[in-house]
């Protein structure tokens, strides 16, 4: 019909269409034989209505062929269809052995869903076209259940059991996902999207955590914030006309125009990034433009890390303080902790898509974060 | 429809036990039996519900089951079948005095059900207070000495006691309103009433739910008490 | 066409002769309609309060339809809102349906219709309704304390665990309200049984008897079980008592396994009496004996019998055995058989009538329209594959509101026009009822059937917001739209069938010219019913189709309406007097 | 009519048959003997579980027909008695269908883990077993799940 106004389900995993034409030749079966007795209804009303003039004579009050007829024939149709939807349903319930798994977990009111290498998503699910999945699902409270009606899949989700679903996505897309057995009070918004991606895109989400890029540290995405905003076109690796440089920067004293000095800490950098025309550095005009207003506290806040790494190095991007630098910045991550490494990731997760879901904000990443805590506590 | 007056209006209209929507004493009792069928199936139906809640866990968890039923004392048990089933004998013979219009028979016999059924609920008193005093209720504070779990799982052993308390205590409160029942009865045919001396209807429908509350006792007994080691 | 729907031979027929007194003025006091043991007494009782409680189960359907023209809701919380489709749902469904047809037509009819003087069992049919009134007092209280939100269903955990203490009230109130069933069907077997008049063989029954029949054989097996389930809930809440735990091990699945033991009869319950109810108007309003008498009757035994076996398919996807599965869903097709039997007899005794379009015969054709299409979206639900996504969708809330609305309350409004004049003696207007009766079939497909499509579409039920799937609200908003015609469709002959208890003509023994032992006793009966047991000595529908036509021309030729007999002459004359 | 005893008046009382108070007080001791029988029963093993659990509910099978038939004077009642009495124990038997979907669930296809846990029904809540390896749990009301 229209686009605006559809009155069918999108057609989105391999169930689809068989289902569909099962459905089809129901409602046919179904028009038909509401058409049959309504005519008859109608016809026989206007025929046979008091006052009439129709044959009357020779009423028939049984008839053991018609009344065999009219119960042998719905008989095998309906055996027909059930022979159908019974190959259907078979194969909606025996998952392939190639199925990859995925495990969800009910729980009122979200869908929290694992997927087999550790990526977490609550009330979404990601997952590749032209691959079979298998859910393993269970519920933490009430009994749920998991719906996608693009892809006419429906389990019930209990606890204490175990139960599966499965089905291929076929066309990528955004789906609705509901849970359709009732569970309290926000029943209705205990749901989300399911997302089918295009194979390779999936690999990729897959394979950078949950994301379909791969995370940025702090330092990285200052890095990379630092070249949108074009500071290094000014401040590069040595100094020059327009600016001073800013490796080495990090703890150093600095002339400022006017002889006072200060020391390039924090608070120091924060200001100059803001309001630059306050602390000019001695030998240098006040050519900066201001970024107070321009950029959020986050911004700073990756620009300052940034800033660190190449503040920390000494001299040249070619001396030896930039290889920590570089290390940092490639995540190999030096000498820290996989825990810190993975508190630094943790930090940094406001750099996050819209698509990453909140459970790996609070899920792994955020339980290292507490690990390398306490492992420096320990330390 | 052509239909005819009746010739056999209120023919026994003198009859005080027959009610007026009925023709004769036949049709009455003949619907009274029935109807006392009827509402007995139901009950079969309402405990069956429960007998197969209780197949279905004890199938799952057998041995738990097993170990937890260890703790039922299945002397007291044997005790209370003897004390029903001879109770069930003294409720036939009071249907029989009835039907005989024997007056103080059917006391005497209701009289000596009325003990057996206060017997029974005296005995299950005590057990029940055996298994409180085990911590063996379900609820928060269940299996708080573990040693009469026999080393069944608590949760599994939860399950048995519960339907345990919900079975034997259903089929309790049926003997207690057995009792009632009876004793109601009994104050009818002791005040001679024409209600029951004319008509042993009341008498046998008491009967017949007494022989069921004896029924559900003859299933409970061995499923609940004597289990098969698994 | 004329007020008084009469027919030649009203006089001649009723053998009865007209008596002053009958069952609803034979005593005023309050005490004797509280104390009565009457059947029709307390037919009325069951009517009144019946009545009430549909209005209230329509007015929560009226929230909800209202709440559903937003996607985000406007006037409901969530928590309020659900509380509000469980108030529906269970009243609706414990309180109305189950309730109505067996209870107030049942009540009324089976004892007139078998020519006896009263049910079996009088004063159990009074503690009948006295049970119900102390069951729906505790359903009331539980919602006027607070509401309960765990749906109709109940569904443990969520009824045992985590809805609030409200449920245990309730499932009280279930509880009782089902021992009032199972009196009224013990009553209506044993009535059944053994009070037939003399010569009212089992084959000369009405079909009405038969479907009550039926639907007692129902009640006895099925409700003991959803009693003690519900019991198991109550125990679980209240002595802690773990049944269904799952945290210890139970299984939550074995209480729907339960729970559908009962209350797929249950669906039978309510549909059978309707489909006794629609011979009944067809047969009469056809003016010819039902087509497959014999089909008819034992098919009503077959669906009762067959609607034991086919519980698991409400549970197609909640994790019950794929084995089950297919052997349900193959009893499900089977029990359809006898379902589309009575639909194609009912349509074939259309064949050769003499069809007088009167209301009750207006609810009756719509009720083969509508139940068509409940009964065959029925098959939708039934096959396994399409189940699976179609179950738990506002599809499966068209179908059994097509099988539960269009089937059993459509049936209940035809019956209760068409045995009106004989309940209180008085007829109702008949051309307003006519096209209220219309209203009724265009309200109702209006509402429902954008439901289909909705629900085909994936709105999963019980849903109160819809924010995410704006492309369900159209539906809902036609929806909504139709609703509002139905619920004028249910007010309208509320107010003229009250009017009419003062102020409609005075009804003769038997203004439909109708067949059956019931129109040959006064309108309103006797409270003994009738003055002497009949003895029936001819079959039943006796109808003749061809003589009554030639009447009709011979009078027509004369020009003088047949109808009109001196009784109803004189009724006219009063009329125009006033 | 009303004053005679009802036994005189066969036709009165249709099916008001008096048994012989013989026959109850000997069906009585048959039933404390069947009894008896289901205690030693209990304690004897057939060899299997399934048979021994069998055995005990065939024996309480024929006490509840004796009481049925005897007691509850099923003997001597209507046609309609019995049949009534027939189609509530079918009926329940039919209800029991539903442990078939307890029994057909292993069979599942399915290639879940739950089923790799014998005897556990179907919970997913994995039972420890044997007991005796446990440690002595003292004062723990339950078990750590999973």
């Amino acid at each position: 019909m229209f686009s605006n106004f559809p009155a069918t389900p999108p057609q989105a995993s391999s169930f689809s269409r068989e289902h569909d034409l099962i459905f089809y030749a129901l409602l046919a079966l179904t028009i038909i034989f509401t058409v049959m007795v309504g005519i008859g209804v109608i016809y026989f009303v206007i025929k046979y209505k008091r006052g009439s003039d129709a044959d009357r004579s020779r009423p028939i009050y049984e008839d053991a062929r018609l009344e065999t007829a009219w119960s042998v024939i719905p008989l095998i149709l309906a055996l027909i269809m059930f022979y159908f939807g019974t190959k259907l349903f078979i194969t909606m319930r025996v998952p392939p052995a190639d199925a990859q798994e995925i495990f969800v977990i009910g729980k009122q009111w979200m869908w929290h869903v694992q997927h087999s290498n550790g990526v977490r998503e609550n009330n979404t699910l990601h997952v590749p076209a032209g691959k079979p999945f298998k859910l393993t699902m269970i519920s933490q409270d009430v009994i749920h259940a998991f719906y996608i009606p693009a892809f006419r899949a429906q389990m019930h989700v209990v606890p204490g059991r175990y139960t599966t679903m499965w089905f291929t996505p076929t066309q990528p897309g955004k789906y609705h996902l509901f849970c359709s057995m009732y569970c309290g009070t926000q029943h209705s918004e205990m749901g989300g999207t399911v997302v089918v991606m295009e194979p390779r895109e999936w690999a990729n989400w897959i394979e950078n955590g949950g994301q379909s890029q791969a995370t940025l540290t702090l330092e990285q995405s200052g890095e990379r914030l630092y070249k949108q905003l074009a500071c290094n076109n000014c401040h590069g690796a040595e100094d020059n006309m327009r600016a001073p440089s800013l490796y080495g920067i990090w703890g150093k004293k600095r002339t400022l125009t006017g002889g006072r000095s200060v020391i390039a800490d924090q608070s120091y950098l924060r200001e100059s990034i803001l309001r630059p025309h306050n602390k000019i550095t001695n030998g240098y005009s006040n050519t900066m433009p201001v970024y107070d207003g321009q950029i959020n506290e986050e911004d700073v806040l990756k620009l300052m890390a940034y800033i660190k790494v190449i503040g920390s190095s000494v001299g040249g991007p070619s001396s030896s303080g930039t290889d920590t630098a570089a290390a940092v910045l490639n995540g190999t991550k030096g000498t820290m902790s996989p825990f810190a490494a993975n508190a630094i990731q943790y930090q940094n997760s406001s750099m996050r898509r819209v698509d990453s879901t909140p459970t790996t904000r609070s899920g792994e990443l955020a339980v290292n974060a507490i690990a390398a805590q306490q492992e420096a506590k320990g330390n | 429809m052509a239909a005819i007056a009746s010739d056999h209006g209120h023919g026994h209209g003198h009859d005080e036990a027959l009610h007026h929507q009925f023709e004769d004493m036949e049709q009455q009792n003949d619907s009274y039996i029935v109807g006392m069928w009827t509402f007995l199936v139901t009950e079969v139906m309402f405990f069956g519900a429960l007998f197969l809640i209780y197949t279905l866990y004890r199938s799952m968890y057998q041995l738990d089951f097993y170990l937890a039923h260890k703790v039922l004392d299945t002397r007291m048990g044997m005790i209370n079948t003897f004390v029903l089933l001879f109770s069930s004998f003294t409720v036939a013979m009071s249907v029989r005095f009835a039907q005989l219009q024997n007056r103080m028979g059917v006391l005497a016999m209701l009289g000596i059900t009325q003990i057996c059924a206060g017997t029974f609920m005296v005995i299950k008193y005590f057990e029940y207070q055996e298994k409180f005093g085990h911590h063996l209720y379900p609820g928060p504070g269940f299996g708080s000495s573990p040693s009469y779990l026999n080393g069944a799982s608590p949760n599994f052993a939860q399950l048995y006691f519960g339907l345990y308390f919900g079975m034997t205590g259903l089929h309790g409160l049926h003997v207690l309103i057995g009792m009632i029942v009876i004793g109601y009865l009994m104050a009818k045919w002791w005040r001679n009433s024409p209600m029951v001396t004319k008509d042993y209807i009341p008498t046998e429908l008491v009967g017949l739910y007494w022989h069921f509350v004896d029924l559900v006792w003859i299933f409970l007994f061995p499923l609940m008490y004597l289990m098969p080691k698994p | 066409m004329s007020a008084i729907p009469a027919d030649p031979n009203v006089t001649a027929v009723s053998a009865t002769p007209r008596t002053e007194t009958n069952y609803l003025n034979a005593d005023w006091s309050i005490k004797s309609w509280l104390l009565t043991g009457d059947h029709k007494r307390i037919g009325i009782l069951y009517l009144v309060t019946v009545s009430f409680f549909f209005f209230l189960g329509s007015i929560a359907a009226g929230l909800i339809r209202y709440e559903l023209t937003a996607p985000a809701g406007f006037i409901l919380e969530s928590e309020t809102y659900n509380k509000v489709f469980s108030a529906h749902g269970i009243i609706m469904v414990f309180l109305f349906l189950i309730v109505a047809i067996p209870a107030i037509l049942g009540n009324f009819l089976l004892p007139l219709m078998i020519g006896a003087r009263d049910m079996a069992f009088p004063r159990l049919n009074l503690l009948s309704w006295y049970l119900f009134m102390i069951g729906g007092a505790c359903i009331m209280g539980g919602m006027i304390n607070g509401g309960v939100d765990s749906g109709w269903t109940f569904y443990v955990p969520y009824s045992s665990m985590y809805a609030n203490s409200n449920v245990t009230m309730v499932l009280t109130g279930i509880f009782i309200a089902g021992f009032s069933s199972i009196t009224t069907g013990i009553n209506f077997i044993v009535t059944t049984h053994k009070m037939r008049a003399p010569g009212m063989t089992w084959f000369r029954l009405p079909l009405m008897v038969w479907a009550l029949y039926a639907t007692g054989v129902v009640i006895i097996l099925g409700t003991p079980v959803v009693a003690v389930t519900l019991l198991c809930i109550i125990f679980e809440r209240v002595f802690h008592l773990p049944i269904f735990s799952a945290e210890l091990g139970g299984d939550p699945v074995l209480f729907q396994h339960l729970f559908w033991f009962y209350s797929h009869p249950a669906v039978y319950i309510m549909i059978l009496p309707a489909f006794g109810v629609q011979s009944e108007l067809i047969a009469n309003f056809a003016r010819k004996r039902v087509f497959g008498y014999h089909l008819i009757a034992f098919s009503s035994l077959a669906i009762a019998g067959l609607g034991f076996l086919v519980w698991g398919h409400h549970m197609f996807i909640s994790s019950e055995s794929m084995y089950q599965g297919v052997v349900f869903s193959l009893i499900s097709f089977l029990v359809a058989i006898p379902s589309a039997i009575k639909v194609f007899n009912w349509t074939a005794t259309l064949y050769k009538g003499n069809i007088r379009l009167q209301t009750p015969m207006i609810y009756a054709l719509g009720f083969i329209g509508l139940f068509t299409i409940g009964g065959l979206t029925g098959l939708f639900l039934g096959c396994l594959g399409t189940d699976v996504h179609l179950t738990n969708t506002y599809f499966i809330v068209a179908h059994f509101h097509y099988v539960m609305v269009g089937g059993a309350v459509t049936a209940f409004l035809g019956g209760l026009h068409y045995w009106w004049p004989k309940m209180t003696g008085r007829l109702y207007p008949e051309s307003i009822a006519k096209w209220n009766a219309v209203l009724v079939f265009i309200g109702f497909n209006l509402t429902f059937f954008p439901q289909f499509i909705v629900g085909f579409m994936g709105m999963p039920r019980r849903y109160h917001y819809y924010y995410f799937a704006p492309e369900f609200q159209p539906y809902h908003i036609m929806s909504t739209l139709g609703s509002t015609v139905l619920a004028l469709s249910f007010i309208i002959p509320g107010l003229y069938l009250t009017r009419s208890l003062t102020k409609g003509a005075k009804a003769s023994a038997n203004p439909w010219g109708a067949h059956g032992l019931e129109w040959e006793t006064s309108s309103p009966p006797p409270t003994s019913n009738f003055l002497q047991i009949p003895v029936v000595l001819d079959e039943v529908y006796d109808f003749d189709p061809v003589t009554e036509h030639e009447q009709d021309k011979a009078a027509q030729a004369l020009e003088v309406p047949s109808y009109l007999s001196n009784e109803a002459k004189s009724i006219e004359s009063e009329k125009e007097k006033r | 009519m009303a004053s005679t005893p009802l036994s005189s008046d066969s036709k009165h009382g249709g099916h008001s048959h008096i048994i012989n108070p013989w026959v109850l007080f000997f069906n009585m001791l048959w039933l404390m003997f069947l009894l008896v029988i289901t205690f030693i029963a209990s304690e004897f093993d057939f060899g299997n579980v399934i048979i021994n659990n069998v055995v005990a509910m065939l024996i309480a099978t024929v006490k509840a027909v004796f009481v049925i038939w005897i007691f509850m004077g099923v003997m001597h009642a209507s046609k309609l008695a019995k049949i009534w009495v027939v189609t509530g124990f079918g009926v329940l038997f039919l209800m029991f269908g539903i442990l078939g979907d307890y029994a057909t669930r292993q069979y599942e296809p399915v290639s879940g883990w739950e089923t790799n846990v014998p005897n556990n029904g179907g919970s997913a809540f994995p039972r420890e077993w044997p007991p005796q390896k446990k440690p002595e749990q003292v004062g723990e009301n339950f078990r750590p799940r999973g």
